[in-house]
């Protein structure tokens, strides 16, 4: 099977994003899912409720939105090129930005669940065994909620690949820029260049299996360390 | 010196303690489920964000207010009352968890002692589910030893172990306490083990102290009647002639013991019921150990059949235990000297 | 850098990619990449800053829009004129008409979006016209742009599609025969360009607007079944 | 703010989608992730991966291949067909039938994880109690497991919610049948039709938050009797 | 009668009984931390899937090679060893969990009646977080006894409760026990417990049965000496004109104790180290029991300065712990008549 320079192009830029996104949500939504899983403040339901909004809201609302907002007439993207900066509408940043929004409650979510779910008591015993604050969150709550954190990062990548809707809408497809593998293929489909879409996505099958078992079978033999 | 001033407010219960307790040996903490024994240790340990007040340990402040210095500052010891082993970690890992947190210059105690008395060997080999209640606490027991703490939190370490592995831990948590001072806060529901291992006893009632003080003192007030009287008398070894017998000395007074493993000073505990009292000096019975005692009152127990008679040896405190229909038999009185008969002690 | 960026209606999807590779051939250091898209969509991303050089439309008003706006460098200029057609993958259709359309055995015909694609904009007019909008509402299913209508049909799941004559006449669709749909039941789909502010400054605009004009690519516009415009134009180039 | 009746029909037919997914992915998915909580069969990393291969493939390739099976060529489509019902391409049971799929690691990823979380404690404590198997399921696990319950309904409800892709490949924006409210609003904003963009989408935005918010202060309180 | 013949395979650690256990009244299983109590529980209950062999309780088979009678069919009460509170229910509910799930016409034990018992009246209000860690245990005990099970496993259900909660419960235990004829398996580390509950007593070690059988046997065993020996006599109370003190008919001797509640045949604990020998009976001695015996034999203690001397009172074992000097100093010599006197004792 071939694969055209733009499907190549494509598939670096797919990577590029989701691996940037995934650190990134990873990096925002640790400490906001930590807050979220221990707070007892009354802000945590609206808070809860705005981060989970992106999953509730079709890709073309969000799509709509970012435009509106990155573009060169929104807040954001007007301020940017005030400051000397372009707009991030049909920009890798862009829809950088925009897929941190779009999956920020895939990563949220399992690590909420899983710092709940390991309750106070483990950070308990490592403080009471010395662990300062950052020891106890690398010693402790990372290796034990390593769960959560590999469904965070799967999922975020995950929907992060599986992003169309919004990256259609703000992205343009521009090829090396925004065309990632979600938009070439439809444009394979459209262009009727099915051997082309067939590759692609047989390709991304496989590729998705095998990363997918992968991330399986880690998270099993580390279960039965566990268990 | 530990001052304590804790007001921990909760829903159906408040903790309220105002004493100050002792830095030396171990201090024992009782008191009837719920009354908030696992609290206190918490809120000392600075587990308890609620917790108000003040808390001096020695010439640290751990409590002022509602400023807390973190837990991790406090150079505690902590085994929680169901032993928790971090589950990411092996055995070994988990053992050396605090270890490895300590700074070299403040530890200790090293591994290979720990691991030499607490018989951990066996156990870091095996992977944590297949370790039994008891081992897990022998094992969370070590880990708090290996940080090396100012003070040890102990929150029913004994819970889960059998006879045998208690006997065997009992004995060396009395020699970490007196070989490296480290103070220690134990809370245990067995009497037994307390007057082996504590000088000192807190006895809490639903979130209030009622009373503390040395173990000795405290024995013979009424309010630990509840765990069965008996007293605790401090001797020391004399030279014998009989290598299987242990001689003590109790002022003039010497007693002999089948143990031979003590040198130096022990204590004694004798529970009032294995104390009998006779007039004269029994000839003809297999009981060894007599001494002369003074009678210095009667108090009541817990059955209206029984009364507990006060004793003083060689000045020290002895309760003993006999029915009312003895007492007006051998019309026992104070001041009287009359001759006990202890069947059985522990010596620790 | 020598790149230029082009938006595209999708009904140039294959004509437009044959004249840029002839394009490249005479332009060898230059990059041309090609976006295609339903036209109201392409004109909707331009006004929201798309990085687009040159923007073709299948209808020559989403241009002038654009250029009312401010958002052009040219005034917009008509090439072409696009043509409807009925096709299907299944049916031998050569001798249909439109009232056909009613048949039971079309199941599911695909226009595109009359929203956003001038295509689909035609068909629902054509199909007004002939009066059978009402009675075939039921069976119409709408794909984004014209080129995913024709996918639809080239792919089954729709029976039959009006789309456009420039892909029916494309290597994917060609082996099966179409029908011209009446010019008259619809306005004209007159194929509009104009380079956007952005491409201003881009000299490969012009080049490529000049290339437009010649034989060869005219030649390729010929062969999808385009037609030449009525009225010639002049290009006023404001720079 | 005005709504046509186009928009309230795809209101309506959104609500009846979403509803009916995630009705039928909780039927699917609870079995399948208890079995894959529990199970210690080597089966288990294939049989997870498949379930989680929606999520890392982008709508347009599953889009691309429902179309293909659903359709009257295809094995499915065509089996139906000769059944004497009519193919899936462009029909709200075809939408349904992606649907369930596309969200199909939403439903299943967290009841799994909350099946294991709950541990078999429970369960045994229960059964040592004169519970059989299905009043273990009613009285014991699903109110143990209400958060994972929980989360599973949310994300699958709003994963179908937010789909985009796939019923713009496979649904052919029909009104009433598979113009779902995201297509709609695609088209108004293609359509540059802003207004009623807005309008659909501010409605959904809070519509969503206030839905959210019952959800997660359904949530804590539940957490509250728990903790 | 529960016949076992289980083969339990683990990584490190192989569990294989094979034997028959009474259903009548409580059978205490008791070994060293690890040595597979639990486990036999769990497998008797039907908890352990891989558990092998055979199972018989009474004329019902719960398992045959491999295929095993649901958990939920064999109608056992079970309290785990960690009291575990169902988290999305109610105290209230969870007491109640069980019982609602027992046919009308198996319920024998009511909720006014074990609340009342186990004193779970003031609990049934609070939340879970609020229970301390006997409170749980106690409610646990009370879900398992509303099944009204036709067994009763019990694993450490008294681990996490102080002395007077205990001093409440087992009694109760005891009488449930007597009154029900639910016949139960009690894994205890206390032999104190043991002692007070247990009819049988199964000793296990390494996964392998050592010894089992009535407790009064067994408890002369070597085996059991590591709990401090000790003996069991039954009598039954006689007629007094002393209402403080109770009266016991041991044979043809009698005994005095101060207890009063007790009615008919109950039994009596003594410790070996709480029995002393005299060669005449004791005058001017606050000890108020001495009972004539007969010496039988002497077996080692623990300490090579002590034996154990085996006697016979009124054709009932009894054991007594003296110094080796003593047993010089007094000559004592099987078949010799003796008086022995009985410190303390504990009633059951
Ligand atoms: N789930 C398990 N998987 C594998 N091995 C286990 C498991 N649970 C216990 N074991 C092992 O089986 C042996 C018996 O454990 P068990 O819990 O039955 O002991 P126990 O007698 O109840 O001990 P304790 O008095 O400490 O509760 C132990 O050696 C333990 O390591
Ligand atoms: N996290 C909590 N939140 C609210 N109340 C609690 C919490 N933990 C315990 N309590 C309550 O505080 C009181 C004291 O509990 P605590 O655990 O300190 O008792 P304890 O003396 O350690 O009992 P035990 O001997 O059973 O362990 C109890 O009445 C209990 O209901
Ligand atoms: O603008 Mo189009 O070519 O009708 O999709
Ligand atoms: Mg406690
Ligand atoms: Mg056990």
């Amino acid at each position: 099977m071939y694969l055209s320079p733009a499907d190549y192009q494509a598939i670096w830029l797919t990577l590029k994003l989701c691996s940037l996104t995934t650190v990134l949500l990873l990096i925002v939504a640790t400490p906001l899912a930590w807050w979220l899983a221990r707070t007892s403040s009354k802000s945590r339901i609206v808070i809860q409720a705005i981060v989970a909004l992106p999953l509730v809201l079709p890709p073309t609302v969000l799509g709509f939105y970012l435009l509106l907002l990155l573009g060169p007439n929104g807040a954001i993207g007007s301020t940017l090129e005030l400051m000397g900066f372009s707009h991030l509408a049909f920009s890798f940043s862009g829809i950088v930005v925009a897929s941190v929004c779009y999956s920020l409650p895939f990563a949220v979510q399992p690590l909420m669940q899983s710092f709940q779910d390991m309750g106070p008591l483990p950070n308990e015993l490592a403080a009471s065994l010395g662990a300062g604050s950052l020891d106890r969150f690398f010693s402790i709550t990372l290796p034990l909620c390593r769960g959560g954190f590999i469904v965070a990062a799967t999922l975020s990548f995950a929907h992060t690949l599986g992003e169309f809707g919004v990256i259609l809408m703000l992205g343009g497809s521009i090829p090396g820029e925004t065309r990632v593998l979600s938009i070439l293929i439809y444009d394979h489909t459209e262009a009727m260049n099915y051997a082309a879409a067939h590759t692609l996505s047989i390709g991304m099958l496989v590729a998705a299996f095998v990363v997918l078992s992968i991330v399986y079978s880690a998270q099993r033999r580390f279960a039965q360390v566990v268990a | 010196m530990i001052t304590l001033q804790l007001q921990l407010v909760r829903q159906h219960f408040d903790l309220n303690i105002n004493t100050t307790l002792p830095t030396t040996g171990i201090t024992a903490i009782v008191g009837r489920s719920g009354c908030g024994k696992t609290s206190l240790l918490r809120a000392i340990a600075g587990l308890e964000p609620n917790c108000q007040g003040l808390i001096q340990f020695n010439n640290q402040s751990w409590l002022t207010g509602t400023v807390a210095l973190p837990v991790e500052k406090r150079r505690i010891g902590m085994v929680f009352q169901q032993a928790f082993l971090l589950p990411h970690l092996s055995t070994e890992q988990n053992l050396l968890y605090g270890f490895n947190r300590t700074r070299k210059q403040q530890r200790t105690l090293t591994p290979e002692l720990i691991i030499a008395m607490l018989d951990l060997k066996p156990l870091l080999g095996l992977k944590q589910h297949q370790l039994s209640g008891g081992q897990r606490q022998r094992l969370a027991l070590g880990r708090a030893l290996l940080t090396s703490p100012q003070l040890l939190l102990l929150d029913e370490p004994f819970a889960g172990l059998d006879q045998q592995s208690k006997a065997e831990i009992l004995p060396f948590l009395h020699r970490i306490s007196q070989q490296t001072k480290i103070p220690m806060l134990l809370v245990s529901h067995q009497l037994d083990d307390i007057v082996q291992l504590a000088d000192h006893i807190v006895l809490l009632q639903q979130g209030q102290l009622v009373t503390q003080g040395p173990l000795q003192q405290q024995l013979s007030l009424q309010a630990f009647s509840a765990f069965g009287a008996m007293s605790v008398l401090h001797c020391h070894t004399a030279t014998s002639n009989d290598d299987t017998l242990l001689t003590l000395q109790l002022g003039k007074q010497q007693l002999m013991l089948p143990y031979q493993y003590f040198n130096g000073a022990c204590r004694l505990r004798v529970q009032a019921k294995d104390v009998a009292i006779s007039l004269e000096p029994l000839v003809n019975s297999s009981v060894n150990n007599q001494l002369q005692a003074t009678v210095c009152g009667f108090t009541s127990a817990s059955h209206p059949a029984e009364s507990i008679v006060q004793l003083q040896v060689e000045g020290q405190p002895l309760q003993a235990l006999v029915t009312n229909r003895s007492t007006e038999r051998l019309r026992l009185k104070a001041d009287m000297t009359v001759y006990v008969q202890i069947k059985a002690v522990a010596i620790y | 850098e020598d790149k230029l960026t082009i938006a595209a209606a999708s009904d140039l999807r294959f004509a437009l990619t044959d004249i840029v590779a002839q394009f490249k051939q005479q332009h060898t250091a230059a990059t041309v990449e090609l976006v295609f898209g339903a036209s109201g969509k392409l004109s909707s991303q331009i006004q929201h800053g798309a990085p687009f050089d040159i923007y073709f439309s299948a209808d020559i008003r989403y241009a002038n829009t654009l250029a009312d706006a401010g958002f052009t460098a040219t005034v917009p200029a008509v090439h072409a004129l696009g043509r409807l057609v009925l096709w299907s993958n299944t049916a031998g259709i050569s001798a249909l008409t439109l009232s056909d359309l009613t048949q039971k055995r079309f199941k599911r015909i695909a226009i595109a979006q009359p929203e956003h694609a001038p295509y689909g904009l035609r068909a629902k007019q054509a199909l007004i016209k002939a009066g059978l909008w009402q009675q075939l509402q039921a069976k119409i299913v709408y794909g984004e742009n014209i080129a995913q209508t024709a996918q639809m049909v080239k792919s089954g799941a729709a029976d039959i599609g009006i789309i456009a004559l420039s892909l029916a006449l494309s290597p994917a669709l060609h082996d099966k025969p179409y029908t011209l749909i009446d010019e008259t039941l619809h306005s004209p789909l007159e194929q509009g360009y104009v380079v956007t502010l952005h491409g201003a400054a881009n000299p490969l605009s012009k080049q490529f607007i000049a290339y437009l004009q010649s034989t060869n690519a005219r030649n390729i516009m010929l062969r999808y079944g385009f037609t030449e415009p009525q009225r010639n134009h002049e290009e006023r180039y404001v720079p």
